[in-house]
């Protein structure tokens, strides 16, 4: 009830950076970073151009911290932002970006938009514009402990379930182990497979895991609605849980944002490095690939492509592992044009899948479009992720074009042909 | 005044006040724009080769795979026109002699007669791409004044040092002032428009390079 | 020495056929028909001749010197033969009181029909105290005789436009005619000095038409001015090519290559050197080696050093160092500004809980 | 030291070909000629103010050929006037004292004007010529 311009003003005069200055100057505003949105390339709509959705921030920028900006302003020559225009923004900031940071890779000056928008999203968040579907998830986080509001016991249950469809411990809150698994709830909740698979393959590797009471989920709406201090609240009950129990590794889960919530952001958030390592379930899964202890029984026959998302790939540096691994367990892997850093985004990163208005889905399944035209492109009915919420958005693209392409995750079709 | 004062007038005071500006701004611009800081990265670094912001210096200089498709007038016009800037501007021979005599460097020059090839080749490239600018609904929508004024600022040089070696509209003398004075114009509004960009691009895309190296994606 | 002017030749040893000879040729020159050469042959040899006034102002007696002195005295010399020179300072044998009577006399017998001719410029600073004739001053001469010119002709740079005196500082406030004189016809002939055969040129239009020649906008006679050294160099193919001499001694001064970088100002100067050459067509400045000084143009001794090319600064750089030291000083302001409003921001920091994300 | 002792030379830098201007002057010689024939009319052309390179003018002096007549003049320098192998198309080149051509043109008429006594000299020549006999 607190939120105002003048708080997001403050929370952008903060995070305005040598970088920020640096990209702002460099624009020619040469319109490349829309050919690399699939928000643009989807519709058309030169609104949904990267470098636009960061107008406010420039000016910010420009009024703040530049000597002409400032006397501009003095002098009553320039724009001031105002909260009307914050709320029209807000639909490019989060509605229209996903954070996938494709931009980012093609601007031929250089700039960096994703980082840009990840620190004008600070703003956003206590200026109050942000969509209801993401503030609500953060609060449940903040409060209940994930985003779907899901609670241990019901986290115990989903284990229990687990232990009896594997007939394998699952530990937890267990000091020393190698191995804290973190979860999303969405895995809980949709992918239980996920879990067991973790299960069978720690149990294969003959690594101890354990999982702790009071940290379990990954994932970090405060990243996703631009709250730094929101976000270190999240990700300190992983930090403290891991420090308790004395583990050497926390397993980040297929989540892409989980991962560069704890991965990347997550030391900075606390502001010290950490004691332990991040380690993604996809890095682990390489590296015993590599031992030579992922086995598998059989292979898929089934012609399929890799969607790389994007939080994990081009943002989060897990560039190597994917391939081989899908390769280990599926004969026909069709590599596609633009994969592994130049991925497509599903369209729902960054926690626009979140966002539920009419507007929004609309947008979203009008840029599924770009998944649609690869799958039909590479001819294939399957396709293989590793995100939860990735999956989330393509079942959700699938079912608004009545697609009948199955959609596997990568960890779980590895222990499903994992050798006994 | 008259036309050899005129010339007289911006191959001294004026030259030295553009150089003098253009000077100024490069530096408190840069100084403004770089001691603004940014945090340190306290997340643990992945290395990867090739991931560095050095390596995105150089890699940006050329369309990443699928780009060059998607917005061949943007990428060819663009380097057509760079690369033909470029050799107008350190392989003419008057341009040489005036580095040499501001800084003491020199180098051979290219025959006049490719160097007014290469301005026409230039210029033309330069209009495909304000009409693309004009026609392209993304770069229309994002155009300010400034996209404007910048191009004009781009192109004068180039028409007017053109027009005095040919011999085009106006005597060389009126021609020759009327190149240097537009040239000058340049030097003053470069620093403080998007031309700036000529500067603050390798810092951007080091930046780039580093934050995303920092993570082991070579971008 | 009265009658025709071809007897006047004919008594110099000058014979109708060198005349006409010499008239073809000017005629040539000056871009008139083929025709108008033996026109202006048999206008002139008839013609009576005007009277001539040639006042001598702020001047180093170049120009006269470049008239008298050439090469083939009795050709160029014949625009003396031509006119009536009634008063010129450096010629008459008169002096004194004489002279200054002379000058009288000729301005009231020929008044409205003589032609004046003026070299050296006119000084403005301290009343004209500058340059006296007779305890006169140059503006003071030139004014009363301009008002009974049929025309004025400028000879030299400095009459025309100021020329060396002129330049910077100006120390006498010198001016050219054409600053002075508003309401008479001038025909200005730069160059320090200019080309005789202008000159002639000139008084034989003047003689054959009973006009003075097309002028350009700096009263400069067309014909002769119409285009610039560098269009008409012999060297300019070697400027095509790229090849320029580096210093004067170097094997491409030895070639005979362009000497735009050293110095050259033959792009920016209009002037018949090229065409028309010196010393009778023996050689002219490029010819013989070295850049055009470019010094039948205005203000030539203020456009920077004789040697150094047009594209090179005119001046060193005077501002580029304190501009430095002023922009990077810029910079460190705003950097101190700009991290204490950041500190300020940061330090002022309150931390955002979920009340923060509502409005 | 003579002028030729400094080692600087004037190398030409490659003397242009043709230019396609020298043909058409020969279709308004052409036109002078029959003028002359009809009307007595003498014309001529200047080449000096024509934008004709050397190869040009060899390539006409080469076409319009040598006649039987040379005239050269004394008076300030060397002065020829040679009829073509048209006879009426005269090619007239004017020196100055020091060797270098002047002014250049082709003539069209039965005699060069230059050539012809005038009849004021002819007046002085028969003054003299009278007191020739007069001393007889």
């Amino acid at each position: 009830m607190s939120a105002s311009l003048e708080k997001g003003i403050h929370a952008l005069k903060e995070v305005i950076d040598a970088p920020i200055a640096s990209y702002f100057e460099s624009c020619v505003h040469c319109g490349l970073c829309a050919e690399a949105c699939l928000f643009y390339t989807e519709t058309g709509d030169p609104k949904y151009t990267p470098i636009h959705k960061l107008e406010p921030l420039r000016r910010v920028y420009e009024q703040e911290y530049t000597l002409l900006g400032r006397l501009k302003k003095v002098v009553g020559l320039s724009k001031l932002v105002t909260d009307a225009e914050l709320d029209q923004w807000q639909e490019l900031v989060y509605d229209s970006c996903t954070m996938c940071g494709r931009c980012s890779l093609v601007c031929p000056v250089g700039n960096d938009i994703v980082y840009m928008v990840r620190k004008f999203r600070e703003g956003m968040a206590v200026s109050g514009h942000v969509p209801d579907g993401i503030r609500s998830a953060t609060k449940r986080t903040v409060e209940l402990g994930g985003p779907m509001g899901l609670k241990w016991p019901a986290v115990a249950n989903v284990l229990k379930h687990v232990q009896e469809n594997t007939g394998l411990t699952v530990p937890v809150d267990q000091e020393g182990a190698e191995y804290l698994v973190l979860l999303s709830s969405m895995e809980i909740v949709n992918y239980p497979e996920y879990i067991e698979a973790i299960a069978k393959i720690f149990h294969k590797a003959g690594i101890s895991f354990t999982l702790a009471s009071d940290a379990y989920e990954a994932t970090n709406a405060g990243i996703q609605i631009g709250s730094s201090d929101l976000a270190k609240v999240i990700v300190s009950r992983i930090v403290d849980a891991a420090e308790k129990l004395k583990v050497k590794n926390v397993l980040s889960p297929e989540c892409g944002h989980a991962y560069m919530a704890i991965r990347w952001e997550g030391p900075n958030l606390v502001g010290r490095p950490f004691g332990f390592k991040v380690v993604h379930v996809l890095e682990l899964l390489d590296e015993l690939r590599q031992k030579g202890v992922l086995k598998m029984k059989d292979k898929l026959k089934d012609p399929l492509i890799l969607h790389d998302p994007c939080q994990i790939v081009r943002r989060g540096g897990v560039l190597q592992a994917p391939e081989p691994l899908i390769q280990q367990v599926a004969e026909n892997y069709i590599p596609i044009a633009d994969k592994q850093k130049l991925n497509w985004c599903c369209g729902g990163g960054g926690g626009a899948s979140a966002i539920h208005t009419e507007e929004a889905e609309a947008l979203r399944a009008k840029a599924f479009r770009i998944k649609k035209r690869q799958i039909e492109e590479a001819g294939v009915d399957t396709m293989v992720t590793f995100c939860a919420n990735c999956r989330i958005t393509i079942e959700e693209g699938f079912d608004h074009y009545e697609m009948n392409t199955k959609l596997l995750g990568l960890t779980e079709l590895l222990a499903e042909h994992l050798e006994a | 005044m008259n036309e050899l004062q005129f010339l007289t007038w911006t191959r001294g005071p004026g030259l030295d006040i553009a150089v003098g500006i253009f000077l100024l701004g490069v530096l408190w611009r840069l100084i403004e724009i770089y001691t603004l800081g940014r945090k340190k990265d306290l997340a643990a670094p992945r290395h990867t080769a090739g991931a560095s912001g050095l390596h995105t210096v150089f890699r940006r200089s050329l369309p990443p795979p699928g780009m060059l498709k998607r917005s061949p007038v943007s990428y060819i016009g663009g380097y057509i026109f760079h690369i033909g800037l470029a050799i107008i501007v350190f392989l003419g021979a008057p341009h040489i002699l005036l580095i040499k005599n501001l800084v003491g460097l020199s180098w051979p020059a290219l025959p006049s007669q490719f160097i007014g090839l290469a301005a026409v080749v230039t210029m033309a490239a330069m209009v495909v791409m304000l009409a693309d600018r004009i026609n392209k609904p993304v770069k229309r929508f994002l155009s300010t004044f400034e996209d404007w004024f910048t191009w004009a600022v781009t192109f004068l040089p180039v028409l007017t040092g053109w027009m005095a070696t040919q011999h085009l509209l106006l005597p060389y003398t009126q021609m020759l002032a009327l190149h240097i004075l537009s040239a000058e114009i340049l030097l003053v509004v470069l620093p403080f428009s998007k031309l700036f960009h000529g500067f603050t691009l390798f810092g951007s895309r080091w930046y780039n390079g580093r934050v995303n190296g920092h993570k082991g994606v070579p971008v | 020495m009265q009658g025709p002017l071809i007897d006047t030749l004919a008594r110099r040893g000058v014979t109708r056929r060198t005349f006409l000879k010499y008239c073809a040729t000017l005629a040539s020159m000056m871009a008139l028909p083929p025709t108008a050469g033996r026109a202006m042959a048999e206008a002139m040899s008839a013609a009576r001749r005007p009277s001539v006034i040639w006042l001598p102002f702020q001047e180093c007696t170049g120009c006269t010197e470049s008239i008298t002195r050439s090469h083939s005295p009795t050709i160029e010399g014949m625009i003396f033969d031509m006119i009536s020179l009634d008063y010129q300072e450096t010629l008459m044998a008169a002096a004194g009181h004489q002279a200054e009577e002379a000058l009288h006399t000729a301005m009231k017998d020929n008044a409205g029909k003589y032609l004046l001719i003026v070299d050296g410029s006119i000084p403005l600073g301290q009343d004209g105290a500058y340059s006296c004739i007779g305890g006169r001053s140059n503006v003071d001469i030139l004014k009363e005789a301009a008002q009974g010119a049929a025309a004025v002709i400028a000879v030299g740079s400095c009459a025309s436009f100021g020329g060396i005196p002129k330049a910077n500082p100006n120390p006498t406030g010198a001016v050219s005619v054409s600053d002075l004189v508003k309401d008479k016809p001038i025909v200005n002939i730069p160059g320090c000095p200019p080309i005789p055969v202008v000159m002639t040129g000139v008084l034989a239009h003047y003689l054959t038409f009973g006009s003075l020649p097309e002028l350009d906008d700096k009263g400069r006679p067309k014909s002769f001015y119409g285009d610039t050294i560098h269009d008409r160099c012999y060297r300019r193919p070697f400027y095509d090519q790229g090849k320029f001499a580096k210093t004067f001694d170097d094997e491409g001064a030895r070639q005979g290559w362009c000497l735009f970088e050293l110095g050259c100002k033959g792009p920016v100067t209009h002037n018949a050197c090229a065409t028309v050459k010196w010393n009778g067509g023996t050689s002219w400045p490029v010819e013989s080696g070295h850049g055009c000084l470019g010094c039948s143009e205005p203000d030539f001794w203020d456009g920077g050093s004789f040697y150094k090319a047009l594209s090179a600064p005119a001046d060193p750089l005077k501002f580029a160092a304190v501009a430095a030291v002023v922009g990077a000083g810029a910079g460190v302001a705003v950097s101190v500004a700009n991290r204490v409003k950041k500190s300020a921001a940061k330090a002022t920091h309150e931390t955002t809980t979920l009340a923060d994300l509502e409005k | 030291m003579s002028l030729d002792a400094i080692p600087i030379h004037v190398v030409p830098p490659g003397e242009p070909g043709l230019t396609g201007n020298a043909p058409p002057l020969l279709r308004e010689l052409l036109e002078m000629v029959r003028r002359l024939l009809a009307t007595g009319e003498a014309s001529a052309i200047d080449l000096s103010a024509l934008p004709l390179t050397p190869a040009d003018l060899d390539w006409l002096r080469d076409k319009l050929g040598a006649g039987e007549i040379s005239v050269t003049l004394q008076a300030n320098g060397e002065s020829t006037l040679n009829e073509t192998a048209c006879p009426g198309v005269w090619w007239v080149m004017h020196h100055n004292e020091q060797g270098a051509v002047t002014s250049q043109f082709i003539e069209v008429a039965f005699v060069p004007d230059l050539v012809k006594a005038h009849p004021q000299d002819v007046e002085i020549g028969s003054g003299y010529l009278e007191l020739l006999v007069s001393d007889l």
